[in-house]
């Protein structure tokens, strides 16, 4: 099905890189639109666990906050906020972590706090919320963005979460167990860590060139010698995903 | 614990250059209080709150925040909140100093507040630059095993507001649904205040392990209907998104903003 | 999560030496689970426990145990736990090493096992003897203060075996009442085994913040109605506080316990 | 009211010294019968805790253990055990703690762990169980416990828990702020500490002479010049504390 946008491409992608099995730790965006993508398509019985102390939520429409009460409605039980960060994350239950970021480097770390300076920043971002211990707890992370070289940078001006830190060896200088950036989802390709983590295409989307992806990113970035073409959405995931975003729409009293 | 109108508990409890905590987590965001603070004009707050959400970028856009402290500071699901990154990008209406945390540090340190501890540990902080730029985040070593461990201070509000589903005549508080960091906030500081929708004879808890604050560990309680709205009540009201995204614009421009804190926080009436 | 037979449940995730905790704060005692234990001749095992109660004693004195770390060890209400005591005092039916706590640090052990930390927090053990007997008590500073808290390690079991109310058939299992240290004795656990009274189409959890293990925590379920009996299930059965007075007279001797214990626990059937 | 046994005189002057904004941790036995009884006379909203996580129970029948079901149906809340000892007592929540004692020493120390050495004792005692913070955290600590020169020792075998250590300066050494053992409530007499923190009888219950305490007592125990005499245990005392006693023998299937 060839009448999808780029974002949906993105979110149908980091869909299905979950599985039934899986736990995952869920922000808001496009991260939640792809982990319920999943849920409601090849993945029924995974679990979401959203920050706010929903586990096993259900939602039938996208939550616009972490907190939307229909994420508690649907969840198996609702525990309080310590409880979440310590038992939860830190306890070592997640086994997906979905990460945003403003900036992205070669090695997977990310910035959501500011853009020039922290004392006197340019732009004042959001901040680190629970990403900083998702990217150290989940047993993988999986990072959404899209790609431009606003975003994927040479240096990013602050490492809020950890990837495999500025010289890729981040993870074992903080013994660090757990995989780090397994995947890197973006509007144009996945990207995986090779073998000393540096991030590698390993698939483009339908329709985009290794070219465009070299000019929205702002490093070398390095490409697999044959990389993958990611399938084109298929109708199901198209269709379940649209009616998601249009339940939602309704939902919250259409956009702003 | 004393039933007070939300003015007379906020005039008893919260004073100027106070350290407040006004939580819930999305849910339950003690919206009318914190209009009461505008209203009632206090200044130089330290704000401690995770997300500090359209309830401090009020504050902090009405002038009442010398300092936040705090773990994410979005409009949630729609972007920024520009009275926030006013006072920080451009010092408007007063430079603000931020203590920037994680949520498991911060959630951790209200915790550790709660039980009397003077810091909260964690496995956490790894690689975040955010190591260098707050002097609260220190480590110590495992005596047992030599491992590295983030260390934050606990948490001690002078006083915590927060809003809840309800009370009995004995003050005792009902908190259900997102419960988010409700009960550490209170418990963790020297003074609570509790809106409420409604006071009812019977509490009529659905469990025996319900989150439920005694009466003796809170301070004053404000019947407040609608309390936590824009956010909302589990059981009571439903969040109102369409104002999350309407406060976008709202509070992108100065002017704008101030009318809209006149019109429809100063002009009103104290609940 | 697998549903299973108690007898299967145990053999496959009970071992010798392992270390188990088997929790149950005076409600909901897996006694099911360790009377089965004893028919499979475990030996060798660590055991956890806060309140070894009538369930360790019976254990202990069926020679299951080489460890028990625990809090306080009686009979509540009666007195002594006299097989703990013939162990202790006289190494019967063998010597025990015994690791001793205080409740605050052992509930505080269990959260930390849950929440992945490697040692436990708090302000506590002071002045008391227990610190120059038991190495698993230590002490580290404040890096902020300079204040003197004590550690002790996290409790990180093998294996978890609690009862509770129901679990639903995918094994998301709900506790009530003095809920205890049962979520944090599982969530600290490598495995967890959990005895119910039923398992039902629909939880019927009667809050969203109802205590709930999610079924991928867990292991195995085994329906053991009764299975907390002479302990209690809330809302299912009452505590037979009379077993626990005629236990004493039971346990003081050895025949007599080996008795009880052949005839109840040896030639009774496996659920 | 002169028909009361040695036993109930020492519950009803335990209940005395409750009061009605009270928050009390409740052990079982003579503590929990000294804090219902205040509760059905003279301290109705007394808020009673037992460290099962029941708080604000109103019992009708004294627990067996502390975690009975009656205490949890008759709970404002119940929350979970680590909590319990966390928020509830080392949040410092707890205004009177109350605790037994196998032995207690001139400056309140208490041991209930073992009787003899503590690697080969002569006697095993069940431990510390809650106490040793009990003794650290609450705002004051009530001691209650039969008087005789097995209990009342020179030097107890083994500190379980804190009362003003063994020279009598061991909470500040500790920089504890809280008060420690300020009331010792015995079959024979009360006994709070003098300004050096040593315990000194001021009271005597009836019929007790100065010369029976000394007697029961295994160190030279002082006595205030003139000891108040303590008031004979009324008639609606009384009342209260025996149907109290009769309702829980019946529920618990009477003695064993």
């Amino acid at each position: 099905m060839s009448d999808h946008t780029a974002q949906e491409m993105m979110v149908v992608a980091a869909a299905r890189a979950l599985h039934n099995d899986d736990v995952c730790f869920v922000g808001i965006g496009a991260p939640s639109a792809a982990c319920n993508l999943a849920r409601v398509t090849h993945a029924p019985d995974i679990t979401l666990v959203y920050e706010s102390g929903t586990i096993g939520t259900r939602p039938t429409v996208l939550p616009l906050s972490i907190g939307d009460g229909e994420l508690c409605d649907t969840a198996l039980t609702t525990v309080s906020v310590p409880e979440m960060f310590q038992y939860w994350l830190q306890g070592g239950r997640i086994s997906i972590g979905f990460l945003g970021a403003a900036q992205i480097d070669r090695f997977g770390n990310i910035n959501t706090t500011v853009i020039g300076g922290y004392a006197a920043p340019r732009v004042r971002l959001p901040g680190g919320g629970g990403a900083p211990e998702i990217a150290s707890h989940s047993e993988k992370v999986y990072v959404i963005a899209n790609h431009s070289t606003r975003t994927m940078v040479e240096q990013i001006d602050f490492v809020t979460s950890l990837g495999f830190g500025r010289d890729g060896n981040g993870r074992r200088r903080h013994g660090l167990k757990t995989q780090g950036p397994a995947l890197v989802i973006t509007d144009l390709c996945l990207m995986e860590p090779g073998a000393d983590h540096e991030l590698e295409v390993t698939s483009l989307h339908p329709g985009v060139t290794t070219d465009r992806v070299r000019a929205a990113t702002g490093w070398d970035i390095r490409i697999v010698p044959e990389p993958a073409r990611t399938p084109t959405p298929t109708v199901d995931e198209l269709t379940a995903l649209r009616h998601l975003y249009a339940a939602t729409d309704r939902a919250h009293g259409g956009d702003a | 614990m004393e039933l007070l109108s939300l003015r007379d508990a906020v005039a008893r409890h919260v004073h100027d250059g106070d350290t407040v905590a006004m939580e819930g987590f999305t849910h339950l965001i003690p919206f009318a209080a914190g209009h009461e603070l505008i209203r009632q004009h206090r200044r130089d707050l330290t704000l401690i709150r995770m997300t500090p959400d359209i309830i401090y970028d009020q504050l902090i856009g009405a002038g009442c925040a010398r300092k936040l402290v705090f773990s994410w500071g979005g409009n949630p699901g729609v972007g920024s909140l520009h009275r926030l990154r006013d006072a920080v990008e451009h010092g408007w209406p007063g430079s603000i100093e931020i203590e920037e945390h994680s949520h498991a540090a911060m959630a951790s340190a209200y915790a550790a507040g709660a039980a009397g501890l003077p810091i909260a540990l964690l496995k956490g902080y790894h690689g975040t630059d955010l190591v260098e730029h707050n002097p609260n985040i220190r480590f110590v070593e495992d005596p047992f095993t030599g491992q590295r461990l983030a260390a934050v201070p606990a948490l001690r509000p002078d006083v915590a507001v927060i809003h809840a589903q309800r009370a009995d005549e004995d003050g005792n508080v009902l908190i259900e649904g997102i419960v988010g960091v409700q009960k550490e906030s209170v418990l963790s500081a020297s003074r609570a205040v509790v809106t409420v929708e409604e006071v009812v004879a019977d509490l009529a808890a659905p469990s025996p392990n319900s989150v439920v604050l005694p009466g003796w560990t809170i301070d004053a309680v404000a019947v407040v209907p609608g309390g936590s709205h824009p956010s909302y009540t589990h059981g009571y009201s439903d969040r109102d998104n369409a104002f999350y995204k309407a406060w976008d614009a709202i509070s992108r421009d100065r002017d704008t903003f101030q009318q809209w804190i006149r019109d429809n926080v100063l002009d009103g009436e104290s609940p």
